[in-house]
């Protein structure tokens, strides 16, 4: 059922809108001088700038592909994460590393490795499940583009967001 | 109870009661209590070493009473009392002797078991994500059930060689290796090709492949099968594909009339892997690299996708209506007994049975198969590499097949054939067919699943699905009738050879309620006094035996030797 | 015995009952046959062979004698197990791979009296039914080996071994197989591969118990060399009599060999039994070094569980239970296997206070480590973890728990392996944590706990890369 | 390439061989044996010869000659010496003998590795390696240099300059 709504009766000088005019200005000089004086908060400049600094450290933004601190890409395409991920967004296959290259010894990296984030949930799982250490979620929330090609994110631009992470892995402690 | 049948004997596997025949091994008689006694160096087909030390479980005889001391008494069921012996024992070699007692699930068990695994990891690099038999590990699974969770070892682990290639088709990781000696017994007992070996002693031993020699003959990839952990990967399969992602079709081998059991594995139309399935009547649980590897050619890019006629001297892509009816009009002004027909013995028995319509519909004047002899390897590899002429022979009647072939060469280039109707071969490549020839006829068609060079003279190009695209049945060289069943689907708009034989009969004005290869199996079971009966189900996936051909398979005497012998399982 | 003369400086002690060891060391004694038939050699195979095969088999058995070996199983229960209605030929091998640390008996047999051992296999095989024997000789005695050969052809010559011996129509052939230098082939079916040509794997036992299948799947006796030349006393003497030598289920005499921290180290061969520790060790061999107390003794080779100089032990059942200091110990089978260690292949090791316990354990570990065949998992994979450890400990870079851990990893061998060698190489770790840990634990540095919790600080301070 | 053996050496080799006439497979470590006393050590070539002699797979031969530390798969010194290391020649001063022994014919065991266990001496004379218990622990330190035997041995100037 429709509600009806009656609309408010003004009074004449209510009807010249000045007073109102003069409210509103007032409020706009009150937050002109607190400026000046420093008080107020400003509009973040979106997307020149960003939340980033302000997410919490448990925050799940878009998922990548980090190198250790030798710039060795840490995943061996095990292929876990393509199996966890749940709206099935990762694609990765898998080659081996050519036995003159630094990290011949890994034997196996991914040769191609696409998260398409537009069936990308931010579930995390890929992060949880990775034996390697080699996949994070970062704090990028803003993934953008103008084609769906543009909205997968192929090996590259995973390293790109993802960045070099420290620290030991237990494959390659020599205890384990 | 055990009177009556004296060759059984009564065991007590984790409280129950069980009969087997005499002489059973302990592991086998708690596998058919359905009780799972984990093993690595174990295997029914190979010699037991007794070397992983898995498959240690507690075990217990009647006590034997010393002099003056009261016998002990049966209870109600005729069982004696069992006195536990404070020591494990092996599974895998002992046998089952009267009123024994196994436990395979008590603390002294799980010890062993839990402590056994800890020693097998201790030096075992946990390389899981690396290694592609990651996910159908032995090592991983009974870690999983029988493991600690977390090590205590804190010392280096032994260093050795790494990604060593043993083979051409062979990669070797021997820090993975679990000296289970599968692989070497292999070499020794199955494929008499002794190359591998154990080097050096202790935690330091090496699985090695003699020095300047290869793990190269035609049954090394069998190893790979039975290494029960990643030490040796197959160079083909190698980072190819997670096993975990791959479904698993059991089919039949159609590279010789063997027809070895297989598993064929594959992710979303694309195979990526062969293995062979257990039929102790056929391939006992091997089969050799030679037909495992021919697969590739199925996603290669050589493969007819679409209808295809001729037009001038190249070939266009149509539909298969389009196809079809070309095909009428062509064979409408040729007699039958101008028109002859090649079809394939590597054809199931339906589509034999549906080309044997064909012939009998437009009144085919010649038919033949072509036929395809190499040596038989001793082993697995049959002289006849067709995969069903005993099909051919019984379901389309040929008694000789290929003895038409030259005739019908004859009958083309004197004119008397007109027309040709070539079914999943290639008659320029494995026939002694000429272009020549072949250009002599009024019509040509060929349907097959590549584009092969026969295909270059015919007048309408088929595309008809390979082994892997159709299901059916066969009959491999010792008579045993075997399923083949369908893998993936085929290409474009590929049908399955009795699809395409049947619209064939159709176009040319046959007519049949024929909708699926099962209507075609029923058919044959009414027809052919061999068949009757059966069904597609109870055929099973073993397949049954259906004719006598006299012949038999190598390396399965000899196996059967060696079970009389008392040395495998079997 | 009192007309033998001794090398000056070598004479037997006065506890010693010589029979093995009557010509070792023994004046204007050389290995030659006829210096041997001189002495009244192979008089006691002759007759032998005048008696049926059984005979002799019953009067080792009358005998009792046990096998010098190391397991101590009886001698003619082993030779019984021979399959009744056997058609393959039988097999007789002497195991001369003497490798267990601390045994030196059968190189001074072989080295100085070839002949006794030669006809107390003579003996044996004609008892056994075996023409065709081998002395599976452990590498590291060359001359052993060619004094054998020599002592071999010399017999031949004079017809106690190959066809028709001493006219009876049995043929027998010796040959010396040398090893080349690994311990597991002190096993006999170790040994029994080795001598097939094999990687001395030990086989499993069942099916392969060697008097059914052994050498070539045939029916095989393995024997110790101290063992097979009893039985040429035991013919000799006549079962009945040898038996009183010793000790009741003990009987006869055997050789111990005393190594290690003692003023005279040696050889005795004395009546099983009869001689305790304490006399062994004070008045056999002129007791512990100036100024040093006893710590530790390995009673029978190295494998035997360690016992403690302050441990007591409590023999007997019920009423008849007695406590006896480690000095009381009598050197026989069954009171050794009471205390939880046993009398093995006769080698006693001797501690005193200056050694330290974990590094005693830490070369043991090393030889067992070594020597480990690698064909089953627990003991290949656990000799080396427990040797790691133990280095780690005599380094100085273990943590307190190492020492339990230590411990599991030898329990997780005992009793799993194919053959005995997992209790060879797990029962000393197992003692010398039971029996001094705390000098073990004093050895780790507790400090180093937290380096094993935390793996990464672990490989930082190993600098491993 | 194939290995040159003297006729009165394989004459040896083939009287070894009927002492086992069962099995030649049973041969394989006399015939081994009296390859490293000719050549020094078992080369690659020797491995295949005795295969080639016994009938054998060479992987066969290979895997018993990598088991046995009494078989070198390396050239030893003119002169190979064997330290005992095991438990009672340990407590003797084996440790300290293998030091004396390297220092004095100038040895240099920091190569020395599991696979690798033997080290020569500079000038080639002398080759030494530990060994486990050579079964004369009463008399220890003792050690093998070739096939002789001493027996505690405390004076190693004596001891090497035995061998020329």
């Amino acid at each position: 059922m429709a509600i009806v709504v009656d609309r408010p009766k003004l009074k004449w000088w209510e009807h010249l809108y000045l007073p109102a005019l003069a409210k509103g200005l007032r409020i706009t000089l009150g937050h002109f001088f607190k400026m000046l004086r420093g008080n107020t908060k400003v509009t973040m400049q979106y997307p020149e700038e960003k939340w980033d600094a302000n997410l919490p450290d448990h925050y799940r933004g878009a998922p990548a592909l980090v190198t250790d601190e030798q710039e060795r890409e840490r995943c061996v395409a095990c292929q876990l994460c393509e199996f966890i991920c749940p709206p099935r967004a990762i694609t990765i296959k898998p080659e081996e590393i050519p036995s003159d290259d630094k990290w011949a010894k890994v034997e196996k990296r991914p040769k191609v490795f696409d998260i398409d984030m537009i069936r990308c949930i931010y579930c995390g799982f890929c992060e949880e499940v990775c034996p390697e250490q080699a996949i994070y979620l970062r704090k990028d929330y803003a993934i953008t583009g103008t084609s769906r090609e543009e909205m997968v994110h192929d090996k590259e631009k995973l390293y790109e967001i993802g960045g070099v992470r420290v620290g030991l892995v237990n494959k390659w402690n020599a205890l384990k | 109870m055990s009177d009556e049948k004296p060759d059984l004997v009564d065991v007590q596997i984790d409280g129950e009661w069980h009969q087997f025949p005499k002489g059973t091994r302990m592991i086998e008689a708690c596998r058919q209590a359905s009780v799972e006694v984990p093993h690595y160096c174990y295997h029914p087909k190979l010699t037991s070493p007794g070397n992983c030390r898995m498959c240690l479980v507690e075990m217990g005889m009647p006590p034997r009473p010393h002099p003056g001391e009261a016998t002990p008494e049966a209870d109600e069921n005729g069982h004696l009392p069992i006195s536990w012996m404070p020591r494990p024992v092996i599974a895998c070699a002992n046998t089952v002797a009267p009123n024994m007692g196994i436990r395979t699930n008590s603390e002294l068990t799980e010890d062993c078991r839990e402590g056994v695994m800890e020693l097998l990891l201790a030096n075992h690099p946990l390389d899981c994500p690396i290694c592609d038999q990651a996910g159908e590990c032995t090592l991983q699974e009974f870690s999983v059930e029988h493991g600690q969770g977390e090590s205590h070892f804190r010392e280096q682990k032994v260093k050795k060689p790494k990604n060593v290639d043993v083979g051409p088709r062979i990669r070797l990781d021997d820090e993975r290796c679990i000296m289970c000696s599968r692989c070497v017994r292999f070499t020794d007992e199955i494929a008499d090709d002794p190359v591998l070996g154990f080097t050096d002693r202790g935690s330091h031993t090496v699985l090695t492949v003699y020095p300047g020699k290869e793990l190269a003959n035609n049954y090394s990839l069998n190893t790979v099968d039975i290494c029960p952990v990643g030490a040796l990967t197959s160079n083909d399969f190698r980072f190819q594909m997670r096993v975990w992602f791959m479904k698993e079709v059991k089919t039949i081998d159609v590279n010789c009339a063997t027809g070895s059991n297989i598993t064929v594995y594959q992710r979303e139309g694309q195979i990526y892997r062969i293995t062979p399935r257990q039929n102790n009547d056929v391939n006992s649980d091997w089969m050799p690299d030679s037909h495992r590897l021919n697969f590739h050619w199925i996603n290669g890019e050589d493969r007819l996708t679409d209808p295809m006629v001729k037009e001038g001297n190249s070939h266009r892509i149509t539909s298969w209506q389009e196809a079809l009816a070309t095909t009428a009009d062509k064979l409408a002004g040729i007699e039958g007994s101008e028109i002859a027909v090649i079809a394939s013995a590597s054809m199931t028995n339906e589509e034999l049975l549906m080309v044997n319509r064909l012939v009998k519909h437009l009144n085919v004047g010649h038919v033949d198969t072509v036929p395809r002899e190499g040596e038989n390897d001793n082993y697995l590899v049959a002289a006849d590499r067709n995969p069903n002429t005993n099909g051919v022979k019984l379901v389309l009647g040929l008694d000789n097949p290929g003895s038409q072939l030259d005739a019908i060469k004859k009958g083309i280039k004197e004119g008397r054939i007109k027309a040709l109707l070539c079914l999943q071969e290639n008659l320029v490549d494995d026939a002694g067919f000429d272009g020549e020839t072949l250009d002599k006829l009024d019509f040509f068609l060929t349907a097959h699943p590549i584009a092969n060079p026969t295909a270059d003279f015919a007048d309408v190009v088929l595309p008809g699905g390979c082994w892997a695209e159709k299901s059916g049945t066969m009959i491999n060289v010792a008579g045993r009738l075997q399923r083949l069943n369908k893998v993936i689907d085929g290409p474009g708009q590929t049908l399955e050879p009795w699809e395409v034989v049947r619209d064939l009969i159709q176009v040319t004005g046959g007519g049949n309620g024929i909708y699926s290869a099962l209507d075609i199996f029923k058919q044959l079971t009414e027809e052919i006094s061999e068949f009757s009966g059966l069904t597609w189900g109870r055929i099973g996936d073993l397949g049954l035996p259906l004719i006598e051909t006299g012949k038999t398979i190598p390396l399965l005497e000899r196996e059967k030797e060696r079970i009389t012998q008392g040395l495998i399982v079997g | 015995m009192s007309q033998i003369k001794y090398i000056a400086g070598k004479e037997p002690h006065a506890n010693e009952t010589r029979v093995i060891f009557k010509n070792v060391d023994r004046e204007s004694w050389d290995p030659s046959i006829e210096t041997y038939l001189q002495d009244g050699g192979y008089d006691q195979q002759k007759k032998a062979f005048q008696m049926e095969p059984g005979e002799i088999t019953a009067e080792v058995k009358t005998a009792g004698l046990r096998g010098r070996g190391g397991a101590g199983f009886p001698a003619g229960l082993k030779w019984s197990f021979l399959p009744p209605n056997n058609d393959k030929p039988v097999y007789l091998i002497c195991n001369a791979d003497e490798s267990e640390p601390g045994t030196f008996k059968d190189r001074y047999i072989i080295h100085q009296d070839p002949h006794q051992l030669i006809e107390g296999m003579a003996i044996s095989c004609f008892a056994v039914g075996a023409n065709l024997a081998y002395i599976y000789i452990r590498e590291e005695f060359p001359e052993g080996a060619q004094i054998l050969e020599t002592a071999i052809a010399e017999a031949h010559r004079k017809g106690f071994l190959g066809k028709d011996i001493l006219g009876t129509g049995f043929e027998l052939e010796i040959y010396v197989h040398r090893g080349a230098g690994a311990y597991i082939c002190g096993e006999e079916t170790g040994l029994i591969e080795s001598l097939e040509g094999k990687r001395p794997y030990p086989r499993i036992k069942p099916p392969y118990f060697p008097a059914a299948m052994g050498l070539y799947l045939c029916p095989t006796i393995v024997n110790n060399v101290e063992t097979l030349c009893h039985v040429k006393h035991i013919i000799g003497m006549g079962g009945e009599n040898w038996s009183k030598t010793g000790t009741p289920n003990n009987t006869g005499t055997r050789i111990l060999c005393v190594s290690g921290d003692v003023e005279k180290p040696g050889y005795f061969e004395v009546q099983v039994g009869k001689v305790t520790l304490g006399e062994l060790i004070n008045d056999m061999c002129g007791g512990l070094k100036a100024g040093r107390k006893l710590k530790a003794v390995i009673p029978g080779g190295s494998s035997a569980k360690v016992l403690r100089a302050d441990e007591t032990f409590k023999l007997g059942k019920d009423d008849d239970a007695k406590e006896i200091s480690i000095w009381d110990i009598p050197m026989d089978f069954d009171t050794l296997a009471a205390c939880g260690s046993m009398a093995g292949s006769g080698g006693v090791i001797i501690m005193d206070d200056s050694r330290s316990m974990s590094w005693v354990i830490n070369n043991l570990n090393n030889f067992y480590a070594h020597e480990s065949c690698g064909q089953c998992t627990p003991c290949r994979e656990g000799s080396l973890w427990m040797k790691k450890i133990t280095d780690r400990v005599v380094a100085g870079k273990a943590a307190p728990s190492d020492i339990d851990q230590l411990d599991a990893v030898a329990r997780n061998i005992d009793g799993r392996t194919i053959c005995a060698f997992g209790e060879a190489a797990s029962w000393p770790t197992e003692s010398f944590v039971a029996k001094f840990r705390d000098e073990l634990i004093a050895d780790t540095n507790p400090e180093l706990e937290d380096a094993f919790v935390n793996a990464e600080a672990l490989t930082a301070a190993a600098n491993l890369k | 390439m194939a290995l040159e053996v003297p006729s009165e050496l394989e004459k040896e080799i083939d009287d070894r061989i009927t002492h086992y006439p069962v099995s030649r497979r049973s041969a394989v470590l006399p015939v081994l044996h009296a390859l490293q006393h000719h050549f020094g050590f078992i080369s690659e070539d020797s491995v295949e010869w005795a295969a080639a002699k016994l009938e054998l797979e060479p992987i066969k031969v290979l895997e018993v000659v990598t088991f046995y530390p009494g078989f070198r798969q390396s050239a030893p010194g003119k002169y190979h010496i064997r330290v005992c290391r095991t438990l009672s020649c340990a407590m003797a001063g084996s440790y300290e003998l293998m030091d004396s022994i390297c220092k004095k014919a100038e040895i240099d065991r920091s190569g020395v590795t599991h696979h690798d266990p033997i080290a020569v001496s500079n000038d080639g004379k002398f080759s030494i390696e530990f060994a486990e218990c050579l079964a004369s622990c009463g008399t220890g330190p003792v050690c093998l240099v070739e096939d002789d035997f001493h027996e505690a041995v405390t004076d190693v100037d004596a001891l090497l300059s035995q061998y020329k």
